[in-house]
């Protein structure tokens, strides 16, 4: 009674069928290397694992050494973004189900941002750029003490799509734009602005726009659309992007 | 780079590779209460936030469902109610005074939360729209109220994200991927006081001390002594862990909430909001078997009942599948709109990490760890208690490492987000006013002498032992033995299995040898953390030899108030490596606080 | 603007150039999808372009200098190699032109980021159109005499 | 209150609040406009002279002159020119800046891009209209002209 505890997966766990895959990590240890260097690793899979259990597999079975960020294990931390296979996606969302397993697995650390060892890049000049846009609520007026601000439902939804964002960089390192020179404010920081300039409690578009008018605020973003691929919540950078300039056209939000 | 998140640079010298920083508050933990109470202190005092993840990536991020609070913005509610709920939620266990403050203060926790730019949903009337939850009911228990303020089902995410916005806003001091190892305790007068914390450095391996006036433990949960959580890999109780190694107690760490809707075989939560919402628990048969359990709330009751009624449903031979063992979420009536609207994230797990699309077929589900009721004892100030009564002066503890307590035995849904609002801000205000009027305490001459030791010894260990097996190991057991039921044989068994556990762990070795991001490292230590915390669980799980709340002993199904309506206490009292649990632990008792709802029988 | 760090030496600059000829141990090619494949095509269109528009504002001012001259720049543009680079050019100059219609599309039609993907293929469906009027009319042109 | 009444945020970064023209703003407006336009002006120019007629066979002096004798194409000519050298200038100017590593490089590449920019639209507008389709030429060279100017 008391044992009544799913060891594996619900459906058929004795008949489920496991596969050996072949992940070729980009791996980078700059107290050793000069340069990365890739390494295979065959693991024993099922088709419901994410790419994350199998680093996890490869960390705890074969290499302790092999270093990644994770944390929450299903998409809602933000800390595992890297490039599989060419594009970028969370290794805790990406199931093996859905790569073509008969080609060795590619992962990489996400590019643009500094590489500091295997899968682990720093994340420093990512959240500069967040911290930028001023990225909390700005009201000049207060409601009525113990009260809140009042909203519409549809100025709510107005914003809603880029309150989903995790910060977890895999849109702004997809970015072609953001990989040539890393002064880019990159489409993480534009979503976040974003959710602020839209949000009809705020009082402080303006500013945001002028920050993002700038140099090298949204005029360069041309429109790849990687970011919106990229994005493991969903949501529609590009299409935020582009509110942001009509704003700007506009002169305001 | 000592600042590496911050937005105004602190200075630190360095003696001997170890940085000295001096700061008034400490916060260790960057979760909701971490950056609650940062918010509080950032502006009155010199504050530093020390977390071994990045702010945003904390695991409060993970919940879902909504926050308690009685605004009776769309239906008739009071905060009595509320306190009444929290009470009887908690099977009686609850201090009354803290349910009452923390039901009182929700409704300011709301509001602040909402001035701080949280986007939560909205009435037609454009005011903060509010859900149902397990548990929360209107009049003491008439029918369920919608209490859970909510923003679609990812309200722990907002609150996350508004809690660090408004902490950039203020400019507070971060020091992300830094790993809180020790609290560093100097003798004053003959007693321990805090003077600072120890921290591991992620990403260089060197080792900083801050030297504190308070400090304010935020640390999160430990759901990774067991296999099956909705817990993040990172929840392995550090905080509490380092507690009690400094030999303070731990309060009610038998109580483990398991929440009825994991994924069938992960563990990722789904979130109670979705009953809330209108979704049904079946089994097999396609029975709504909670009818029969709870017949007045019906899928709506508390979740440790829920969850012992659906492990009884698998275990009487009614589970859905293959296998027969689990039972089936149904949301196939909420409609497409529904779903995709207020609970898209859940829908979109189903779908992912399953396979099942909810709108179409119910969802495989089974009951997985998920939030510890126990842990560092405070007082409704949010200071960490040494006995019973006793503060230790500048140490604080809030959010789900610390036990108030305000859940007693089992947490009801929502009220935790609540918790770590409340007295998150209780411990930063309180902080701030304790250092206003103390000095620093000297550090002791070599404060980081023990963790030192302790990573050398771990680097250069030559052992056999594996971390990744130990704690396999560990999870595997604890899922077997000490889950919804237990009993003194499942706990005997189990302890057992920890003592050889933690005898093998002297054995270990870490492959990576190298200093920086040794992530091999620090999950070795992490495991001394688990194994530590799940010896306190299940030893204070067999002493208590009764069921209650989360703690469901099948050899003792009854609730037992004359011997046990009082709070478990667990001392560190001896060689922790002695192979009996009862030669290194101290359990003692704490009475429970009753204002004004005497213990009655609990049903729904 | 302040703390904005200039990425490492290893990241790619210009990864769709420079990471295509060896997959080790450079990071792989980014496998964008048709939103990166035609900003890359438009931007190499818009630099031949460019080069090509400042040759033949300058071989035009020849007929400032003298009829002969300037026939016999002229004459140049009528040989087969020419003819040919010239098929080259139109197709660049259709393809970017089209597609920054695309563009300015998903910049101004609130649909335009929905249907991206779709008006990619119906600039290429366009652009085969186009070529298809143009390629044999001038080839015949071009090649006979 | 509730503590939701702190400081306002650090400096609000004024720094990015530089008053005047967005050039910027305007360089994505122009590449849009310029755009469209040069649409019609260019695919009207590659029809009349690469589709009509014989094609790239039949330009040559006679065939230029003809046209600009025409003020109708040589407002069409000088516009396409001007929309299409800023627009062309300026899309290089994004792409340096996007792949210029340093400063000077950086420099330099603009220097020489707005040069070659404001060189040939004087040059090319010049052309178009000092250009005359009937120049004095020398006999032997007459039946270059476009087929109306009189007989030397
Ligand atoms: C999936 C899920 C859904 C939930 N849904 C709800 C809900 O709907 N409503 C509700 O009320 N509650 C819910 N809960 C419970 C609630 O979310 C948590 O109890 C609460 O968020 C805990 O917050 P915290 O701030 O105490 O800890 P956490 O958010 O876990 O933060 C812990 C912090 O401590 C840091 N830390 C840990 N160890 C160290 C160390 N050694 N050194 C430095 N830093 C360290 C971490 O980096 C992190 O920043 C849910 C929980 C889960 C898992
Ligand atoms: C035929 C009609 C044309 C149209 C509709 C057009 C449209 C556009 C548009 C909309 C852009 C902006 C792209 C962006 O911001 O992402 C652009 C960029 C560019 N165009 Fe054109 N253009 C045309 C002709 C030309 C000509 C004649 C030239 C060369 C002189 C040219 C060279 C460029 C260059 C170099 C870029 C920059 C590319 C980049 O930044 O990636 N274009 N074009
Ligand atoms: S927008 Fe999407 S991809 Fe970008 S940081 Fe946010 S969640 Fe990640
Ligand atoms: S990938 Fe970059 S170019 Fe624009 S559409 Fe996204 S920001
Ligand atoms: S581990 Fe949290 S997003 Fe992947």
């Amino acid at each position: 009674m008391s044992t009544a505890t799913l060891d594996a997966a619900p459906s058929d766990a004795d008949a489920i069928e496991s596969f050996t895959v072949t992940l070729i990590i980009r791996r980078f240890d700059p107290d050793v290397d000069d340069e990365p260097r890739w390494q295979d690793f065959d693991v024993e899979m099922f088709a419901t694992d994410r790419i994350l259990d199998a680093l996890h597999k490869i960390k705890w079975e074969q290499d302790g050494s092999l270093t990644f960020r994770r944390s929450c294990a299903h998409g809602i931390c933000g800390s595992d973004a890297m490039r599989i296979n060419g594009r970028n996606r969370l290794a805790c969302k990406t199931l093996i189900k859905d790569l073509d397993i008969s080609k060795p697995i590619y992962v990489e650390a996400i590019k643009g941002l500094p590489l500091e060892k295997d899968l682990i890049v720093d994340m420093e000049p990512f959240f500069a750029s967040y911290r930028e846009v001023q990225p909390f609520l700005q009201a000049r007026t207060m409601p009525g003490a113990g009260k809140e601000r009042v909203q519409s439902v549809v100025d709510r939804a107005r914003f809603d799509d880029t309150t989903k964002c995790i910060l977890c960089a895999a849109c702004t390192s997809s970015c072609p734009v953001f990989w040539t020179d890393g002064q880019y404010f990159g489409p993480a920081a534009i979503v976040n602005a974003h959710r602020f300039i839209f949000d009809s409690r705020d009082d402080e578009a303006k500013v945001r726009l002028d920050i993002l008018g700038g140099k090298d605020g949204v005029w360069r973003c041309r429109t790849t659309f990687n970011c919106t691929e990229a994005c493991p919540r969903g949501i529609q950078v590009t299409q935020a992007i582009a509110e942001v300039k009509s704003a700007l056209m506009r002169g305001t939000a | 780079m000592t600042n590496p998140s911050g937005t105004s640079a602190s200075e630190s010298t360095i003696v001997d590779g170890v940085h000295y920083h001096q700061f008034d508050i400490v916060i260790v933990g960057a979760g909701g209460a971490g950056m609650r109470a940062a918010i509080e202190a950032g502006p009155g005092a010199k504050t530093a936030v020390i977390s071994k993840l990045y702010p945003t990536r904390s695991h409060t991020g993970a919940a879902q469902g909504g926050m308690a609070a009685a605004l009776a913005n769309v239906e008739e509610d009071s905060w009595e109610w509320h306190t009444f709920d929290t009470v009887k939620g908690g099977d009686y266990l609850v201090d009354q005074d803290a349910a009452e403050i923390l039901a009182k203060e929700a409704i300011d926790a709301v509001i602040d939360l909402e001035n701080m730019g949280l986007p939560f949903n909205r009435t037609p009337e454009g005011k903060i729209d509010q859900r149902r939850f397990g548990g929360h009911t209107r009049d003491h228990g008439k029918a369920p109220v919608r209490r859970a303020c909510y923003a679609a089902d990812r309200t722990g995410h907002m609150i996350l994200q508004t809690l660090f916005q408004n902490c950039v806003r203020l400019g507070i001091n971060f020091f992300n991927e830094f790993y809180v190892l020790d609290v560093v305790m100097t003798e004053v007068d003959g007693v321990e006081q805090p003077s600072g914390v120890v921290a591991y450095e992620l990403s260089t391996g060197d080792l900083h001390v801050f030297q504190s006036k308070a400090i304010i433990f935020a640390t999160g949960g430990f759901g990774k002594i067991y296999k099956t959580t909705s817990n993040a890999h990172t929840l392995t109780g550090d905080g509490v862990g380092i507690i009690w190694r400094k030999k303070l107690p731990l309060e009610d760490m038998e109580f483990f909430q398991f929440h009825p809707t994991g994924l069938a075989g992960l563990g990722i939560l789904l979130t109670e909001g979705a009953r809330g919402e209108g979704a049904i628990l079946r089994n097999a048969s396609g029975e709504r078997f909670m009818e029969r359990y709870a017949p007045t709330i019906k899928d709506l009751a508390p979740r440790d009942i829920v969850a012992r009624c659906m492990v009884q449903e698998v275990a009487e031979g009614r589970g859905a599948g293959p296998h027969k063992d689990y039972v089936l979420l149904d949301c196939t009536h909420l409609g497409a709109e529904v779903l995709e609207t207020k609970l898209p994230d859940i829908t979109e797990f189903a779908r992912t990490y399953l396979g099942v699309d909810p709108v179409v077929e119910p969802v495989p589900v089974m009951p997985t760890a998920h939030y510890a009721m126990g842990g560092i004892p405070t007082n409704v100030a949010a200071e960490v208690l040494r006995d019973n009564t006793t503060v230790v002066p500048g140490l604080y503890a809030a959010g789900e490492c610390a036990c108030v307590s305000v859940h007693g035995s089992n947490r009801l849904g929502t009220n935790s987000l609540l918790d770590i609002n409340v007295f998150g801000k209780r411990a930063g205000r309180n902080a701030v006013e304790y250092v206003q009027g103390v000095d620093f305490t000297p550090l002791p001459a070599d404060p980081t002498k023990e963790i030192r030791e302790l990573i050398a010894q771990l680097r250069s260990a030559t052992g056999t032992e594996r971390v990744s097996v130990l704690r396999k190991e560990l999870q595997d057991n604890m899922d077997r033995n000490a889950q919804v039921f237990r009993t003194d044989e499942s706990l005997a068994d189990v302890t057992e299995i920890i003592h050889g556990l933690r005898e093998r762990y002297l054995g270990i070795s870490v492959q990576d040898k190298g200093k920086r991001y040794n992530t091999d490292l620090l999950e070795a230590i992490e495991l001394g953390f688990l194994l530590d915390l799940a010896e306190v669980v299940v030893f204070s799980a067999r002493n208590r030899r009764e069921s209650r709340g989360g703690h469901m002993r099948d050899d003792y199904p009854k609730r037992d108030d004359e011997n046990y309506m009082k709070h478990t206490m667990a001392y560190l009292s001896g060689d922790p490596h002695s192979a009996n649990p009862a030669d290194h632990i101290r359990l003692d008792w704490k009475p429970v606080v009753i204002t004004r709802y005497e213990p009655m029988e609990r049903k729904y | 603007m302040s703390v904005k760090t200039v990425g490492t030496p290893e990241q790619s600059r210009e990864p769709e150039l420079s990471t295509t000829t060896s997959r080790r141990p450079a990071g792989t090619l980014y496998r964008g999808r048709e939103g990166m494949w035609s900003w890359v095509l438009h931007r190499i269109t818009g630099v031949a372009i460019f080069f090509f528009l400042l040759v033949h504002v300058l071989d035009t001012a020849l007929v400032r200098v003298s009829p002969e001259a300037y026939n016999a720049v002229i004459g140049t543009y009528q040989t087969p190699v020419m003819g040919l680079g010239e098929v080259a050019l139109v197709g660049a100059i259709v393809f970017h032109a089209f597609n920054g219609i695309r563009i300015i599309l998903i910049d101004f039609w609130s649909k335009g980021t929905v249907y991206q993907r779709a008006m990619f293929y119906v600039v290429i469906g366009l652009w085969v159109i186009t070529m298809i009027g143009f390629v044999p009319r001038h080839l015949i042109n071009v090649f006979s005499h | 209150m509730t503590s939701t009444t702190i400081d306002s945020p650090r400096t609000p970064a004024g720094s990015a609040k530089r008053r005047g023209v967005n050039w910027e703003k305007w360089g994505w407006v122009y590449m849009r406009v310029s755009g469209v336009v040069l649409l019609v002006l260019i695919f009207g120019h590659l029809f009349v002279n690469l589709m009509v007629g014989e094609g790239v066979k039949a330009i040559d002096f006679a065939f230029v002159g003809g046209k600009w004798s025409d003020p109708f194409w040589k407002v069409w000519d000088t516009l396409m020119l001007w929309l299409a050298m800023i627009h062309g200038g300026n899309g290089m100017r994004t792409i340096v800046n996007d792949y210029a590593r340093t400063p000077v490089l950086r420099k330099v590449l603009k220097g020489a891009i707005l040069a070659s920019v404001v060189v040939l639209i004087v040059l090319g507008t010049l052309v178009v209209f000092t250009f005359d389709p009937c120049p004095a030429v020398s006999a032997d060279q007459a039946h270059l002209l476009p087929s109306f100017c009189p007989a030397p």
